[in-house]
Order: structure tokens, then sequence, then C-alpha cells
């Protein structure tokens, strides 16, 4: 039997180039799904939704409209938020990671799925700097909300065990970092800079502070940062700085999901995969077993997959996955990585570290 | 009806209007003539309320107009025209009227216009486009005609004759006579051609480089050798 | 030297000018008078091509040229002296000066040049650095005079000059322009000062709702006859 | 504190070299032809992508992309120019949703030809720092800053100077007085056209060469490009120096002395700030009326 | 547009939804081009009466729309009246805004664009009211009126089209009077009609009320259909570019040409443009742009009745 999946994505717009990301996730599901699972096939229709809520409204109720079972995708809370209520009105199943506000989960959607969220972050960011054993650290944050709500809710927790963590938002139109590093610099005198942003952001950061150089012990990011391709493209910025990685580089997959992964991706998109392919794989993937399993069942039509996916209790890519009764994941930690070379180290967890931390560490 | 006093305007170093004192009465039609560049158009300026004088006071209907806005001026009864005219774009010559009557008035009465623009030769022209289809000559006319909408106690014409032929000229003058008798709007004209000064008014004041040198009787004052030397270099009249 | 010959123009749906014909010699002042709304204007502004001519034909010294577009006139040395409202209000008084003598075989002389308008117009001197658009009316007539002259053309063109200024500047004016002549250039000039222009033109044109009523050599030409000739519109 | 704010007022000059740059080509099109065009973030973007083109797949200096640039810019310009020249009426306003248009489809070629991914230099030798008693920059920042005061420069003697940036305030003050002159409109405005490419092609290697670009990136270059340009007062080319650098000061102080979040607050309240007390901008004329 | 065709629009308005009511996806097109078509009315309504061009008409959307989520939310003000005190939210926004007046062709537009941006920092940054970047999740939807639930798809199209049509005649209206004939004469000769007698800073100033009353009651209806608002969202630069498009492409100088052409840009891109190149189609609309502008400069409406005397 096959089943049609909607996939509502920014392609265009400013969350493109995560919006893509994903996609490639979701499609390399796809792929192995459908090899694997003899008894039934599952079909992608991708819509772009403009990086706009409304449109990523519109977007669901065009998915629904042409069959879709359930929807996988989303970018950005603010558009998932209608989003997921327009699938939630149909009837649908929505499963994102690419949302970790925190009211996307406390507000009663019933058919709603994520398998990251911001206390997984915090929990890789303090775990870090509590092995560092740092005693001030300076945040640099976006004044998005994803962006926001983990610098505060980091700064909370490190202040109530005693750490200084002063803090620093900006506009996301900033572009000359130099102030706020020099700041740090010469008033705050951290121990580390942790940045929780996006990646022109993170490059904006590492140039001023090259520039600057602030007597820090580490720069820390979470998101996009420790990715190959960050090592690759900005070869001089990215030594020794450290963010959230799902995985080394290079890669070694052991298990077999993960080699499944790994070579239908490099198949399809001939390079090497990177996190936000892996969440949209991951996603996707539990999405489309959660259906196969509703359809044996019979209930595809009368909320079996979401019945299903709360059944979920699976080692993933990702580490082990569990949905709440709210649809969060409460077993997400991310890991933290560190460019060592052209290579990414695991640096934490100890459980599944690759390699020691170099600390002391810093591009310049 | 206006009195200015001690009225001056200044851009930057130069001195547009120096100093000047002048009343003008209700039934008066005064003659304002100078060099050019002397700050005739200046004084119509600040009088309308275009420029802000940089010292001085404006008094009309015994009335401290000196920060009335323009529009309120307007309503007062202080209608203009422009040396180079501005039509009001995008409306047809009739609209010209009908906004400038609506507003300077308050009511409307087509009546009125319609005898307006007979009286300034525009009625064939009325549903043209005021900005872009008028001659140079019909919109000086145009200028008036608005003037006039707003049933002014006083008027400022400024060279609103020239570039007009003989005949023209002739009917205009005969115009604003009739006007002037009829309604009793006190004028100020300013005019570069003497003889229509002449044949117009009781009354010439004559500017140069801001500052008023001759206030009297056309004769009195084309005949004084300072104007004749600044302005019109022979004696008329 | 200039020609026209059964030209009609106008504006878009209001044609103005209908079959009009004229003649302007070379080395004389040919004059066009005429009521207001006669097209007087209109008729310059098609010679220069600012106007698109609908029929008939323009020629100079015998060869054509009607649709030439209007930049390319300065290379023919002709050059029109537009009313005072079309002066180039964000720029100076020097620097509209200086535009006059834009065409490339001008250039060189602009300082020369620039010193004689000066000389012409000594209030232009007065107001050099002000700019064009806050000028008094005479003022901006004066430049527009001034800027006609710069490029020394062979063939000036005129649209009332004596527009707005004072009497005294008038007939500085009207000397101007028999000095132009003694010099042997080609003038075409609109006046509404009817007795002045015809007093120092060669031939006189007189235009009427868009048609050449009367052609005369100035010699014959009698004031009285023309007033005449006014009212009977 | 003293070293934070020199800091903040050097850092503030390099940024307003680069924003003044960004404005330049968008002021010169403004101020002779009033057009407001809302393609030239675009324009700049697209010099940008081609030099990240030439860095990454020829592995060249970025400043290399500079002749390849300023080619494929200002002849995207001329096209630009092309197009608005067809605007029968109302070109002012027309040639908004004119520009507008083309800069989507400029936005939408950046994207298929070099997807979504943000890009930078990876030279080191533009990163390096370049240090000066307590002031500190990336070596591109001062490079093109000084190369944004030569064109500066160079802009303003060529437009208040040279007989063609006579020609161009000539058409844009009075079209039909200008052709009197023997001035061809379109030519000229062709022209300001493609030196407003030229510059955008400068100010597109600039930016990739200190900053980060992203094909969404260009419609806030737009507007902080016609901020400035607005701040300047029309067509004043020192107008964009002092706007920008004024623009870049306000901003670096805002994020030094208070917070950096409320940086573009700073920049918008000092925009409106100015503009109430000059309606026409900093080095606008006012007319005269009446 | 002639009588009969202002006529014929009614039933044929009232025959979408009975058409389409079944399909979501089309309905919610069409309630998001509608929205975007009440803000191009409100901005060509300026711009054709005010004689200013604005940049910056998100400002008044997104000040609507918190305003109306914040009473709804905090204060529990019933849905409508939180919609109309929106929209007399972003009328007292433009109060703040009339210094501007004094500023003239694309300094104003900016200016307006810069209080536009100051609005959306303020909304980031007073966290306490708005509940900063976070937004305001869970906004009660539209209520049921006379036994309808008018939260559908079908009950927002008959909402945002009963304001529409309410703005459109009061526009119409406007235009009719004397004041907007003034009005007209202002843009160019402002001087001219001041000498007149028009008071033009007060009527400008009363345009730009009104029209920041419509946008505002745009971006109040919005945020209770979307039930979702963050700052970058309600004060997104694309709340203004998209009602500029719509308008000129529409006609910005006709009434029901911002409408029309809002409808026509956003459906066609959605539902043709987007079918054929997924990714891409953006692409394709600004080539229609551009073709418009140069084919028919007054816009659509213009363009289909010169072929109707054709
Ligand atoms: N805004 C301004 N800035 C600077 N100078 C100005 C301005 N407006 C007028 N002037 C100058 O002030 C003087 C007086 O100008 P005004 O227009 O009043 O002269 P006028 O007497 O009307 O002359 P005309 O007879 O030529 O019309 C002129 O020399 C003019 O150049
Ligand atoms: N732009 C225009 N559009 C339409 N009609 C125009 C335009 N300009 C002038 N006209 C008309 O053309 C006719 C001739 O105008 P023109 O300016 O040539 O007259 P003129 O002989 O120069 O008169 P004047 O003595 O007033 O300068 C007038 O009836 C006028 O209404
Ligand atoms: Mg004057
Ligand atoms: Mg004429």
């Amino acid at each position: 039997e096959e089943f049609t999946v909607g996939a509502e994505l920014p392609l265009t717009g400013t969350l493109a180039r995560v919006g893509s990301g994903m996609q490639e996730g979701v499609m390399v599901a796809a792929e192995v799904f459908n090899k694997t699972n003899g008894k039934h096939k599952i079909k992608i229709i991708t819509i772009d939704d403009e990086s706009a809520p409304a449109k990523a409204v519109a977007a669901v109720e065009k998915l629904a409209s042409q069959g879709a079972v359930a929807i996988t995708g989303g970018y950005g809370s603010n558009n998932i938020s209608p989003a997921s209520d327009a699938a939630n009105k149909l009837g649908l199943v929505y499963i994102t990671s690419g949302g970790v506000d925190d009211s996307l989960v406390n507000s009663g959607r019933k058919n709603f799925f994520r398998i990251n969220n911001t206390a997984g972050y915090e929990k890789a960011v303090q775990g870090l700097l509590a092995d560092m054993g740092v005693k001030s650290v300076s945040i640099v944050f976006s004044t998005k909300e994803a962006t926001s709500d983990l610098a505060n809710s980091v700064q909370k927790v490190l202040t109530a065990k005693g750490v200084k963590a002063v803090t620093h938002s900006f506009d996301p139109a900033i572009t000359d970092f130099k102030p706020i590093i020099n700041k740090i610099k010469l008033q705050d005198k951290s121990e580390a800079i942790l940045m929780v942003g996006y990646e022109n952001d993170y490059v904006g950061i590492l140039r001023a502070a090259r520039v600057l150089k602030p007597s820090v012990k580490a720069m820390i990011g979470v998101w996009s940062l420790a990715t190959p391709k960050m090592a690759s493209e900005f070869p001089d910025l990215m030594p020794n700085v450290y963010g959230t990685a799902l995985l080394p580089f290079p890669a070694h997959f052991d298990t077999a999901d993960g080699k499944a992964f790994a070579e239908a991706y490099k198949a399809l998109y001939k390079k090497e995969p990177d996190y936000l392919g892996q969440f949209g794989y991951v996603q996707s993937m539990l999405l489309f077993e959660a259906i196969a399993r509703a359809a044996d069942k019979g209930t595809v039509k009368k909320g079996g997959v979401a019945e299903e996916l709360r059944r979920t209790d699976r080692d993933t890519l990702i580490g082990r996955v569990q949905f709440g009764a709210n649809g969060d994941n409460p077993n997400f930690v991310h890991r933290m990585g560190q460019h060592q070379g052209k290579n990414i180290v695991i640096v934490w967890p100890k459980e599944t570290a690759t390699g020691s931390m170099v600390y002391p560490g810093l591009p310049w | 009806m206006l009195e200015l006093n001690n009225l001056s305007v200044r851009f930057g170093g130069l001195t547009a209007v120096n100093a000047v004192t002048l009343a003008v009465g209700t039934h008066d039609v005064v003659g304002l003539v100078g060099p050019n560049g002397a700050g005739k158009t200046t004084l119509f300026n600040a009088i309308s309320g275009l420029v802000r004088p940089t010292g001085g006071t404006i008094r009309f209907d015994r009335q401290d107009v000196i920060r009335t806005p323009i529009y309120r001026r307007a309503r007062l009864g202080i209608g203009r025209t422009f040396q180079i005219p501005q039509p009001m774009h995008e409306l047809t010559v009739r609209e010209n009227l009908v906004v400038a009557q609506r507003f300077g008035t308050g009511k409307i009465d087509d009546d009125k216009i319609d005898e307006i623009l007979e009286f300034t030769s525009l009625a064939d022209k009325a549903h043209r486009d005021a900005a872009t289809e008028l001659a140079l000559t019909e919109l000086k006319a145009l200028e008036v005609a608005k003037a006039l909408a707003t049933t002014p106690k006083l008027l400022l014409l400024d060279e609103v004759l020239a570039g007009l032929e003989t005949s023209g000229k002739r009917r205009f003058m005969g115009m604003l006579k009739e006007m002037h008798e009829r309604f009793g709007v006190g004028i100020v004209i300013i005019e570069h051609d003497i003889e229509t000064i002449n044949s117009l008014c009781q009354r010439v004041v004559v500017l140069n480089f801001g500052q008023l040198i001759a206030d009297g009787t056309p004769e009195a004052v084309f005949n004084d050798p300072e104007v004749i030397r600044s302005y019109t270099g022979a004696a008329h009249a | 030297m200039l020609e026209l010959d059964q030209v009609r123009a106008g504006y878009g749906a209001i044609n103005v000018l209908w079959d009009v014909s004229l003649k302007a010699e070379a080395g004389k002042l040919t004059t066009i008078i005429g009521p207001n709304g006669a097209g007087k204007t209109t008729l310059l502004r098609a010679i220069m091509g600012l106007v698109p001519v609908t029929a008939g034909e323009i020629r100079l010294n015998g060869e054509r040229l009607n649709g030439t577009p209007t930049w390319e006139m300065a290379d023919h040395s002709i050059a029109m002296i537009p009313e005072g409202r079309m002066v180039f209000r964000d720029m100076s008084v020097e620097e509209n000066l200086i535009m006059g003598a834009f065409h490339k075989s001008h250039r060189q002389h602009v300082k020369r040049r620039l010193e004689e308008a000066y000389e012409m117009f000594p209030r232009l001197r007065e107001r050099r650095t002000q700019l064009a658009g806050s000028l008094s009316g005479g003022e901006a007539q004066m430049l527009a005079m001034a800027r006609g002259l710069m490029s020394d053309p062979r063939l000036l063109i005129i649209d009332e000059p004596s527009l707005g200024l004072a009497p005294l500047i008038v007939n500085e004016l009207f000397e101007i322009l028999e000095r132009l002549k003694a010099g042997g250039r080609t003038i075409v000039l609109v006046e509404q000062n009817t007795e002045r222009a015809v007093a120092v033109a060669d031939h006189v044109y007189l235009m009427q709702s868009g048609r050449v009523a009367l052609s005369q050599s100035a010699s014959e030409v009698k004031l009285q006859h023309l007033h005449d000739l006014y009212f009977a519109r | 504190m003293t070293e934070l704010i020199l800091q903040a007022l050097y850092s503030g000059l390099l940024q307003g070299g680069s924003y003044a740059l960004i404005a330049l080509g968008l002021a010169l099109v403004f101020g002779t032809m009033r057009v407001i065009n809302l393609a030239h973030g675009e324009l700049v973007l697209l010099a940008a992508y081609i030099a990240y083109s030439v860095e990454s797949g020829l592995g060249l200096n970025p400043a290399w992309a500079i002749p390849i640039a300023l080619l494929v810019v200002s002849a995207t310009s001329a096209g630009v120019y092309w197009i608005v020249s067809r605007i029968k009426q109302d070109r002012e306003i027309n040639s908004l949703i004119l520009t507008f248009g083309i800069g989507v489809i400029l936005t939408n070629l950046i994207l298929l030809i070099w997807k979504a991914d943000v890009r930078s230099t990876s030279s080191s030798w533009l990163q390096e720092a370049f240090v000066v008693g307590p002031l500190y920059s990336m070596r591109s920042e001062l490079i093109f800053f000084v190369v944004s005061l030569l064109l500066m420069g160079g802009l303003w003697w060529w437009l208040s100077r040279s007989w063609y940036g006579r020609a161009l305030r000539a058409v844009s003050s009075n079209r039909d007085a200008a052709k009197l002159m023997g001035i061809a409109p379109g030519r000229t405005e062709l022209v300001s056209f493609i030196v407003a490419g030229m510059l955008a092609g400068f100010a597109g290697v600039a930016l990739y060469s200190y900053g980060v670009i992203q094909p969404a990136y260009g419609g806030a270059l737009t507007v902080k490009a016609f901020i400035i340009t607005v701040l300047a007062g029309v067509g004043s080319i020192p107008g964009v120096l002092i706007g920008a650098v004024l623009l870049g000061v306000a901003e670096a102080l805002t994020v030094t002395l208070a917070s950096s979040a409320l940086q573009e607050l700073a920049g918008m309240t000092l925009f409106l700030l100015v503009l109430f007390v000059m309606p026409n901008g900093l080095m606008g004329a006012t007319r005269r009326r009446g | 547009m002639q009588r009969w065709q202002t006529w014929a629009m009614l039933p044929a308005c009232g025959a979408v939804p009975m058409l389409l009511g079944a399909d979501n996806y089309i309905m919610s097109l069409i309630v998001a081009a509608m929205v975007i078509g009440c803000v191009a009315l409100s901005w060509a309504l300026l711009g054709n009466l005010g004689g200013m061009v604005s940049f910056g008409h998100s400002a008044f959307f997104g000040v609507g729309a918190y305003v109306s989520a914040i009473v709804t939310v905090k204060l529990g003000v019933p849905v409508l009246a939180g919609i109309a005190l929106g929209g007399i939210g972003a009328l007292l926004a433009s109060v703040v805004m009339l210094p501007v007046l004094r500023l003239r062709g694309p300094y104003f537009a900016l200016a307006i664009l810069a209080y536009a941006h100051i609005f959306r920092i303020l909304a980031t940054e007073w966290t306490s009211l708005t509940g900063g970047s976070g937004g305001i999740a869970n906004i009660p939807g539209l209520p049921t009126i006379l036994g309808y639930d008018m939260s559908g798809k079908t009950g927002a199209y008959l909402t945002i089209l009963t304001i529409v049509l309410a703005f459109a005649l009061a526009y119409r209206a406007i235009r009719a009077s004397h004041y907007g004939t003034a009005l007209r004469a202002m843009h160019d000769s402002e001087d001219a009609t001041r000498v007149v007698g028009v008071n033009s800073t007060l009527l400008k100033g009363l345009m730009l009320m009104v029209s920041a009353f419509m946008a505002g009651v745009a971006g109040a209806f919005n945020a209770h259909y979307i039930n979702f608002l963050e700052p970058d969202y309600a004060f997104n630069g694309l709340w203004v570019t998209l009602p500029i498009v719509a308008a000129i492409f529409g006609g910005y100088r006709t009434i029901a040409g911002p409408v029309v052409g809002a409808l026509v840009v956003y459906l066609l891109d959605q539902l043709v443009f987007k079918t054929l190149i997924p990714t891409g189609h953006q692409l394709v609309l600004g080539g229609l742009l551009v073709a418009m502008i140069i084919f028919s400069p007054t816009g659509l409406l213009a363009l289909l009745r010169r072929k109707d005397h054709a």
C-alpha cells in the first residue's frame, strides 16, 4: 500500500537554507524506508512554505487535499505553530525538529510531535561548560525566539550554579560584532563565549573575536556550527570551536540504521550528511514506521498514526526517542562537538565522546 | 485692511525684503514695481504666509496674522496668484476653481464658477487638465480665476498680465477694474509694464533691493529720479 | 536658412499648428507675433523637436530637420532660449550657464563666454552660486537668455525674452538683440512687445489660431494694421 | 571605558564606510533620475556571489572578482535601465514595482545558482587583524574603507565637476531643457545606471570580503542603502558619507553603551530625528516657494 | 469600473464560499489574499488621496494585530471588539507619526518604515506586554455570530469580505467628496492648494489615520485568523511589499484595483506558478510584475477596461 506524506518546508525565503537541509533528510528517509519495508511505500509531496506562516498553513491544507496522511517538516516556531494547528484541525499528525520553542508543546496540540527541544540543547551546553569548569561565561545571542529562549534558560541555570553569566542580545540584522566582543574583552573578561545564533552570526562573531582576541578559553556555539561544511568553508575561524553535533566527522555509522542513512544520503546528494539531514531523517523515519504499523492495524485514517507514534521507543541517530503526552521527546540530549583540525570530535557527553577536548582552545 | 510694519525677509546673507512699511486699504489698487529681484514676489510670499518673515508685523483686517497658517489667511480673504503659475495638478481647470471656492469660502456656487471661467476666457478649456494642457498665458488666467474663486478681500497679483497681447491685456484690465468696483476687492499688482500700471492704479510703490523707495501717484513715482535711475530708465506718464 | 513647409504639430489629441509655412533668412531677424494661444511657442518647440511634427517638413539650409532629436540641434548650431521656467532649478546659476556650452565644440570657450554673460547681466554675477530654482522671475529669464548665448549659435530661437523683465533690462535686451543681429546671426524671435519686436525685425509673421495670417517685411509693417488684425479674431 | 568608546567609534566609522559603499549606486540613480532602484541590493549581492565563485571555484583572492563583477553587474544594471526606460507614465511610482520585480527575479536566480547556504570569504589574508594602538579591525574592512572613500571622491568629482556628471544632473532637473543643451537624456541615464552597477559591483566584492551573504539578504541591503540615501539628501555624495558614518557610529555606540538589541532602534531613531530637523536630509537643499 | 460590474461583483463574492467552501486550501489562499488586499486598499488610499507613498504599512498592520491580540487574550475583550480596537490602536500609532507629514515623497516613505522597525523592536523588547520574540500563542479565533461559527474558512472569508467592502465604500465616499478633489490636488501642488484655503496638513493627517485604521483592522483580523503572533511576523516587511505589488498591479488609482490585484497576484502565484516551478516560482511572479508595468502601467483593471472598449 502506498501512503502520501506531506513535507511542508521553507525552500525559499529566510529559512531556505535549513529548510532544504531538512528536506534532504526527509527524502533519504523515504528512500530508505521504501527499500527496507517491503509492504508499504511512502510517497513524499513537498510544498515550499516560503518561510511564511500563512503559506505554511496553506501548504498543510494543500497537502491534506492531496491525500497526505501526515506532515513532516516545518521550520521556525512561528511557522510551525499555525501550520501544526491547521494539521491538528484536519486530524493530521505533524512531526518536526525545526522548532524548539516550548509553547509548541505546551498548548495542547494533540497530533503534534517533536524530536528535539531547548532542554536538550541546554543540557549539552551546560554539560560541556561544567566539564570545562569555567566560572564565567558571556552569552551572545540573537533576539529571535529560539535563540533568546535557549540563551535565557542557559543563563538561569548557570547563575543558579554560581557561574557568572552575562548576556548580550543582538538584533538579527547586526553585521559588525566588534563592539560586543570588545565589551566582553574589556568589561566581562569571561572565560568562555557562548554564541546562540545562526551560521551568519557565528561567522561574524568569530571574525570579530579573531580580530580583537579577547582572553577567553573557549568559543562555544549551538546548532549549525560544528559541521564539516563550516570547517571547510571557514578554515581560519573554526579551529577548536565547539558546537552541538550529532556525529563526529568523518562520520562513522555503527548502527544498521545509520549506515543505511549515510549510504542513501551520499547516493542521493553526493555529499556528507549533515545534522539537518539527520534530524529530518529521524523524524520522518519514525513517522513512516508509525504509519506502517497503523496501516497493518487498519487505523491510518482513524487517528492510528498518532497513537503509534506515541508508542515509539527506539534508538535513533539522535539517541533514544520517546514521546510524552504533549508530543515532546523527553530523552533528547544533544552532544557537543569540537572542530579539531579538519575533523569534528564529539567531546560531550563522555559516553559517546570520540576524543578529548582541547581546552583552552581557540581559533587564533 | 493690510498693514505691513517694518517687514523683513532674509535668505541667508541676502535681505530680500528690508523693513517695508506699507498700508493697503479696501478700495486701493496699488501697483508694486521695482527691478528684477527687488523682493516683490517675496513680499507677496510673506503676506500670504509662504515665507516666514525675519522681522516686522503683518496685520490684516486689524488682526495680527504673522503666525496664521497659509490656508487660514486665504480664508480670511487674502487671495494671490503665482508668478510662475502653479495650477493644481491632476485636476481639470474647473475642478481647480471648485476646490478654491469650496475651501476658500466654504460653499459651492456653480454659477459663480461659470462666471469666473467666462471672465477669464477659460470657459472652453474648463475640462482640460490644468497642469499639462494649458499654454502659459492660460495658466496665468487660471491663477487669477483660482484667486477669484476664493472671494478674496485683498488680491495679490504677481505679473498676471505679462505675456498677454495688447487686447488681452485690455480685457483683463477691464475685468480687474470691474471686479474692484463691483466687489470692493483691494488689489496689489506687480507688473513691469508701466502703461498698465498707469491705467490701473491710483497708487504705486517701488521696491529696490528690498527697500521701499517710493510711494505715491504714478505720475509722481515715475518721475522720481531715483526710480528712473534704478528701474524705468526714462520718465513715463 | 530655416524653412517650414506646411507644418502640423500639436499635443496628442490637441492639434495646434495647421499647415504653417514660413522662412527665416540667414543673418536676418524674423519675428513671429500673434495673440495668446496662437501657437507661437508650439511652433518653436516643433522646430526644436520638442513637439512632434505630424505633417509637413522643416528644413535647415535645404536639409530636412524634423525627426532630428532635440539634442542634435546643437550639432547644427541651433539654440533655443525658452521661457524662464525652463532653467535647471537644482543647479547653481553658474552651472546653468556652463550647461549652455555643453556641446563639445564650445567647452573650451566656457571661461570667456561666462565672462561675457556676466557682463551682459551683472545681476547674474551677483547670484552666481545661488540655485537657479530660487531666482526671481526676472532673474530666471535673464539666466535663460544668457545660457542660450553660451553656445554662440548661428541660429537662435527665442521665446518671449522680455517676459517679466524690468523696463531698464528690456531696453538692454533689445540692444543685445540688435548686437546679435549685427554679428550676423540668424534669429527667430517670438515676442509680445509688438512695437519693439517689429523695430528690430527684418521680417514679420503674424500667427493666429495656429495659422500664418500675415507675412511682411518689417519695413512694410504698419503697427495699427497689425493690431486691427489681432482684434479681427 | 575610553578604550571601548574609541573602538566603537572606529568600528562605526568602518561600518559607515561599508554602508556608504552599498548606498552609493542607489544614491546616484535616485539623485539623477528620481528612480528608486529596489533591485540595488540584489545587484550588490550578485557581485558578492561572483566573488564567491571566483574564490571557491578558481581559488583566487576575491579581489580578482572585481573586473568580472563590474562587468556582469553593470551589464545587469544596464538591463534594469533598459526596462525602466520602457515605462510610459508615472515613472517614479511604477519604477518601484518594476525594480521590485527585478529584485525578486534576481534573488531567485541567485538562489537557484548558488543555493541557500551562507557564504563569506575564507581568505585568511583578508580576515587578518589590523591593529593600530587600541583600534582593531579586519584587514579587508580597512582596505575597502579606503576604496570606498576613493570611489566616493571620484564619484563626487564626476558628478559635480565633469561634463557627464553635470549632464546627469541637468537631465534630472529639467529633461526638456537638457535636450535643448544638446544632452541625450536616455544615454546619460544609461550611463548613470552603468556607473551605479559598477559601484554595486565594488560594494558586493567588499561585502563578501568582510561580511556574510545569503540569497535573501538583498532586500535588507536595499533598505539600508535607501535609508542612507535619504538621510544624505537627494543626490549628495558627501551627504552619503556623512549619513552612513553617522549611522554606523550611532549603532556602534548603542551597542557599547546600551545593548546590541537596541542597535537598529538607535539607527532608526537617529534617522527620524535627522529628518525632523532637516526634512530634506543632511545635505538637501530647500526649494523656493511661491 | 462600470456600475453593472460593481453590482455583478456582489453575487460573485457570495458564490465563492458556496463553490469553493469545501476546499480548505483554496479558501485559505483566498482569505490570505484578501488580507493583503485589505492592506493594499489602505496603502492605495494613502497614496491616492494623501499623495503619500508608504513603505511602512507593516507598522499599522503589526500594531493592529498586537493590540487586538493583547486585549482579547489578556483582558478578555470579545474578538470583534478587539479587531475594532486593533484598528484604533493603529490609528493612535499613526498619531505618533504625524510629525512625518512634514516630509515628502521618499522621505515620508522611509520615515514610516523607520517607525515600523521601531515598533517591531518595541514588540520584541517589551516582553511583559507582548511576550517578546516568543510572541503570543492561542489567540482566540473569530466568534460565533447568529449561530454560525465564523472561525472556519468560510466564516473568515465572509468577515474579511465584509471588512474590505466596508472600507472600499468608505474610500469611495471620501474620494467623491470635495475633500477627495482637494486631496488629489495637493500631491504635486501643495502650496497652490494652501493659498486657496485648503488645510492640507490636516487633510493629510486624516488620511494617514484612516489608512492606518484600515491596515490595523486587517492585521487584527489576521491575528485572530492565524491565532499566533510574533514581532518578526507581525511587522514583517512583506506586509507592505505584497500590498504595494498588489495595488500597483491591480491599479492603485482605482478602488477595486488593489483588492483584485491582491487576489490575482496571490492566487496566480500560489496556484499556477508554484505548481509549475515549486521553488523558483517567485521568478515568474517577478517577471509578471515587470511585464505588467511595461505593458499596462495603470494596472490590471485599466488593461481589462481597454479590452472592453476594443
Ligand atoms: N529661497 C531663496 N533663497 C535665496 N534667495 C532667494 C530665495 N528666494 C528669493 N531669493 C532672492 O531674493 C531676491 C528677491 O526675489 P523676488 O522673487 O522677491 O524678486 P522680484 O522682485 O519678484 O523680482 P522679479 O521682478 O524678477 O520677479 C532675488 O534676488 C532672489 O534671487
Ligand atoms: N501641453 C499642452 N497640451 C495641450 N495643449 C496645449 C499644451 N500647451 C499648449 N497647448 C495649447 O496650444 C495652443 C497654443 O499654445 P502656445 O503655447 O503655442 O501659444 P502661444 O502662441 O505661445 O501663446 P502665448 O502668447 O500664450 O505664449 C493653446 O491653445 C494651448 O491651449
Ligand atoms: Mg517676482
Ligand atoms: Mg508662448
